[in-house]
């Protein structure tokens, strides 16, 4: 993971995915993939190739272009005894299909005072940088972080996305699972010993500014690391719910600087959370303030020169960093 | 009205007796409820079913305890015919201990999976795909489960009816999907909201069988539903029941309706689904009118039972907030 | 607006919109509302009780209960020379509608360099507090904020009702318009001079603690301003989008403290963000940390106990600026 | 493929040579297209129209230039066919400022209000409701323009196909619903995802006229939408065209379909659409093959005149990624 080639033995993180998926249909018979193309074309993106010949098309299915639908019948499904994994292809279309996540499988639990489980997974994938255009490239996680009921990961590693995946489909309740398509072709140790979800891990140690990331972001905070003059403590937090604060807190409590970097939006993003937590809680510790990069408050424009003016890239995280060591 | 036609076998004696017994305590209930939440007793939204219990009757007991049924806002009697408890009902309205979802769900979330509800849903059109995923459950875990969405005719212009319905046909799935064709949605007439004159033509745009009925005639209703339970586990795939009916009450208790014409709710009075059953169990001597009043007085003092000891319970502790969020 | 009681003769919040939507609709004939009973019904909340009457049936259009397609539909109008009110009768049923405001309202003005313009307001209510149950008491406005193109507005007094609505008419982009039900009968001033959005308000002065809040939570805030030993300064934002920051640092700049409070979930809320750029911005500056109040992450039950336990009321928000205050 | 009939006079000469023009135009673009996306000139996502070049032409030659029309991911053809200018449209796809959105659209989002083109969509089934909305402008403002909804076979499966549909219907709508059937959704087989043979069935459910077309057959095409444009004008509502025809290419442009059967692929390309406007023109004498073949050439022309001049332009300024996120 970290930015020195890898050896091209290893695992692509969208294999370490099919790998998960794989991992968690062998161990539980209940678990079935739903989604468009995922069947007999193995997904948009290949993630599920593979899958429907060694599972059969009862447990690999292929679904219309009828997201409210399927994801909906997905948590029935949750609901009454399989495990489904649900892919939504893009994470703009939750634009069609938030219903079922927002309104049932976030609330169904609670609301019946735990007599319903809803053991469900929602697989989807986000990612700027390739002129997808305003329609398919939102990051969206802060949404799903400020509904009670769902947990939320974003793998930043093919480590993790096997891991993390085979943890999403073994725990008991709804998962929003956040890939980056621009991480499909990464590199890295295949995943094997998944982990319950909720544990931050430290990516890289540093000393001098703590840095706070998820998902493809990640890449670009090591690279950061590499060329800033500043020493920096990467912290990749794999999810948002559960929210692991006690690493973050930790490392903060030693450099006394934190920068929190995402793809997203930063205006009301999942960044502000983390950020206000962090200098309410260090308030006497900080030796300056919290500060945060993500995408202005901006649709990703189609151009490559635009995309590339508004994503938050290496360079301008080792300034950040660069400059919060100046200032204090 | 639309031409109604059924194909079926009247029920025997005895479950026609049972259908009577159905159709007093949802009246009972329902009658109570409506008092209730006008003395302030019960909180929140309540939406009775008074004038369609023969909608609710026939399906219930056309189940299995283990068939699965989702239902909506107006989702007491389907709750009660499918042989939810009453205390845990009346519980629930109250907000108590007891109550079904100890008080977090209320009249428009009440679920009791030990009977197969898989919850009572305030989105409109939401029950749809959850019946769907509790249908393919059934199906994929080779269950002999039926499902059964309940809805409106009002949710039937809602996206999930045309999603849902198509998935099941082209899965299908043992999905029986019951539309009380109420006329009114809210304060509206359905009939504006569509040029086509009933529910049931509007299943031939997904290939599927379609019926509509006299849905306060609760032998109709029963005999269709058990067709169709019995069509749906033989593997022949999902159905679609249109049951005419009459919302006597305000779209909520409270709603004076303005928007009714008189004679028409005059005329649906008289059509009172009580009486149908009433006067025909008379008539072929399969009860007296005494036996009869007995059964509406039985009905009562359950319900009057139940409203006692809801008021009896405890209100939920401060800490019951803060459980079920997750499952462990 | 303050906790005492307000003379009988003034204008309720409900009428003030209405009032809102009449001047709108008098000063431009391309306006047009749209949504479920909003017509001849008057409206499920009787908030647009008359304008059907006044304004007939081609400029108060009741649609049925398809919200994906009449939002959808709203922005196409808006998007050709109407300027639509759409309503979506309870802020948890976006779940049902999304797509229409997040990938084509708020993005089409940008992906056509402006060719482009959308000015449509999407009224909506949120309001938990009075057991409407998990799924009808959702406070989502941080999600709208976070999608850029989106203004953000709450008014959350009578004079702002008006206002804000004419305002928000307008301007010529999407507006997200969010009343909130329990505001709908408080009296007040009627307004009629409405100011462009952006612009939040000093709703009382005080100099030991800034509290910063919006929507129904003001009534709370004031109530506990009167309550506090300490001295607080309340600010209605009155919009997130546009955002007021000056307003705000000027204040904290002054009293050297800050809470933030919202009635939404306060993990990942729009707390966070405010809290964020203060605790950047005025480093130096602050006496105490910046302290948040929200709903704790659980969705909201139907029992009144539960939900009293889990709203931020006045009590606690008068403790809270006491603590910050005793902190330093 | 399904009984095709067509009860309209066939269009004049001129009109059928304008025909044939529009279809090289477009064939000559999309051709042009696939390699410069193939040789990596053109970023994003592009998907092509080859194969489909009638029903563009039939629809966009039979609408006035003040027409509405809504489209999606596939939309080339139907703009050049509307009017659009080819080097605007390659500029955008280029991503450079004489692009028609200035490069933040890009081939998903091409939009030009100016010929009535609201918008390509990313969001599958996303056309309808915004067409409906451009009727609902059109009808309200006494316009007399019709307003035209592209969408695939794979969009009918969509909630908002349903909800759009009903409520262009029951509001008598001047809209046209043109469903261009090419069999595949992504790699999907649709006839796999409806149980109902053809689209125009599924138009019953909503009690609007509908009628399948050879969507190859410019002349049948064309005729079918004068046709309904001129029902439309006449106040007599919305009607729905299902044009058979198919798509040459893979989904996206390199997609090598695998799934597609080889003897259905050469079936169709037999049935060019070029092919079959170029032999009737020349069999009753209304043009010469060199007269055509000139057509064919001078198409070519200028497409590659349009990619000389995208490559010549500008690509936009960092600035410029912040212009019209909000309007003035
Ligand atoms: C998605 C959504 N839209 C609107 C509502 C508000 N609403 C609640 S019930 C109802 C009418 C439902 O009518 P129908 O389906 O005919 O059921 P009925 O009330 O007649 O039983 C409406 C519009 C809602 N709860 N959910
Ligand atoms: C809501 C949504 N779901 C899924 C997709 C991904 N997607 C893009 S095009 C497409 C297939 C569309 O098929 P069809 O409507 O037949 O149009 P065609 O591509 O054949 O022109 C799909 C599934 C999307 N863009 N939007
Ligand atoms: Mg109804
Ligand atoms: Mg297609």
């Amino acid at each position: 993971m970290s930015s020195v080639a890898e050896p091209q033995t290893t695992t692509r993180y969208i294999d370490a995915l099919a790998q998960g998926m794989r991992t968690a249909m062998q161990e539980d018979e209940r678990v079935v993939l739903l989604g468009i193309d995922v069947g007999a074309g193995g997904g948009i993106f290949t993630v599920t190739r593979g899958l429907h010949e060694e599972f059969g098309s009862e447990r690999v299915i292929d679904t219309p272009i009828s997201e409210m639908g399927y994801v909906g019948a997905g948590v029935g499904a949750a609901m009454t005894g399989l495990r489904p994994i649900v892919e939504i292809m893009f994470m703009d279309f939750v634009g069609v299909c938030l219903d079922p996540i927002l309104n049932q499988a976030a609330k169904l639990g609670y609301m019946t005072a735990g007599a319903l489980q809803i053991p469900i997974v929602f697989r989807t994938q986000t990612g700027a940088g390739r002129s997808a255009g305003a329609q398919h490239s939102q990051s969206l996680e802060a949404w799903f972080a400020h509904v009670p009921g769902l947990k939320v990961v974003m793998p930043a590693t093919v480590t993790d996305a096997h891991d993390l995946l085979v943890a999403a489909v073994r725990d008991p309740n709804p998962v929003v699972f956040i890939e980056n398509r621009r991480l499909y072709g990464m590199r890295g140790q295949a995943g094997e010993d998944p982990l319950p979800l909720g544990q931050a891990r430290v990516a890289r140690s540093g000393d001098e500014v703590t840095v706070v990331t998820w998902g493809q972001s990640l890449r670009e905070c090591l690279s950061a690391a590499d060329e800033s003059s500043a020493s920096l403590e990467v912290i990749d937090l794999r999810s948002l719910v559960p929210l692991d604060m006690e690493t973050v807190i930790a490392s903060v409590r030693r450099t006394g600087r934190l920068l929190v970097v995402h793809e997203a939006v930063q205006d009301f993003g999942a960044g502000g959370e983390i950020a206000a937590r962090v200098a309410d809680e260090l308030f006497d510790e900080l030796r300056t303030p919290v500060r945060r990069i993500g995408t202005p408050s901006v649709p990703m424009p189609f151009s490559p020169e635009l995309e590339r003016t508004l994503l938050p890239g290496a360079a301008a995280i080792a300034a950040a960093g660069e400059a919060l060591l100046a200032e204090g | 009205m639309h031409a109604v036609t059924s194909q079926h076998e009247p029920p025997p004696a005895q479950l026609r007796r049972n259908l009577f017994a159905s159709m007093a305590l949802i009246r009972a209930f329902e009658t109570r409820v409506a008092e209730l939440y006008r003395d302030g007793d019960i909180p929140g939204f309540v939406h009775t079913s008074l004038g369609q219990e023969a909608v609710a009757a026939g399906v219930g007991l056309a189940l299995r305890d283990e068939d699965y049924l989702a239902t909506t806002h107006r989702g007491h009697g389907h709750c009660l015919a499918k042989g939810v408890d009453v205390d845990g009902m009346m519980g629930e309205l109250f907000a108590r201990v007891t109550g079904l979802c100890r008080g977090t769900g209320g009249s428009m979330h009440i679920a009791d999976p030990s009977h197969g509800v898989i919850g009572a849903n305030a989105i409109v059109g939401a029950s749809l795909p959850l019946a769907v995923g509790a249908g393919l459950s059934s199906k994929l875990l080779h269950q002999d489960r039926v499902a059964v969405a309940f809805f409106g005719e009002g949710a039937v212009n809602q996206g999930s009816f045309h999603e849902s319905v198509n998935l099941a046909a082209i899965w299908d799935l043992p999905v029986i999907f019951v539309c009380e064709n109420n006329i009114y949605a809210e304060f509206t007439d359905s009939r504006a909201m569509t040029r086509v004159p009933c529910v049931a033509d509007r299943a031939a745009a997904y290939g599927i069988e379609a019926h509509t009925l006299d849905g306060n005639d609760a032998d109709v209703v029963y005999a269709a539903t058990a067709a169709a339970a019995e069509r749906c586990r033989a593997g022949e795939g999902p159905i679609l029941l249109e049951a005419e009916t009459y919302r006597w009450h305000g779209h909520y208790e409270g709603d004076a309706q303005p928007y009714k014409p008189d004679d028409e709710s005059l005329a649906w009075r008289d059509r009172d689904p009580l009486t149908i059953a009433e006067a025909r169990l008379v008539h072929d001597d399969t009860a007296t009118a005494e036996e009869l009043a007995a059964v509406r007085a039985d009905a009562g003092a359950r319900v009057d039972a139940a409203v006692e000891a809801a008021r009896a319970a405890d209100v939920p502790a401060h800490e019951e907030a803060f459980q079920h969020v997750f499952s462990r």
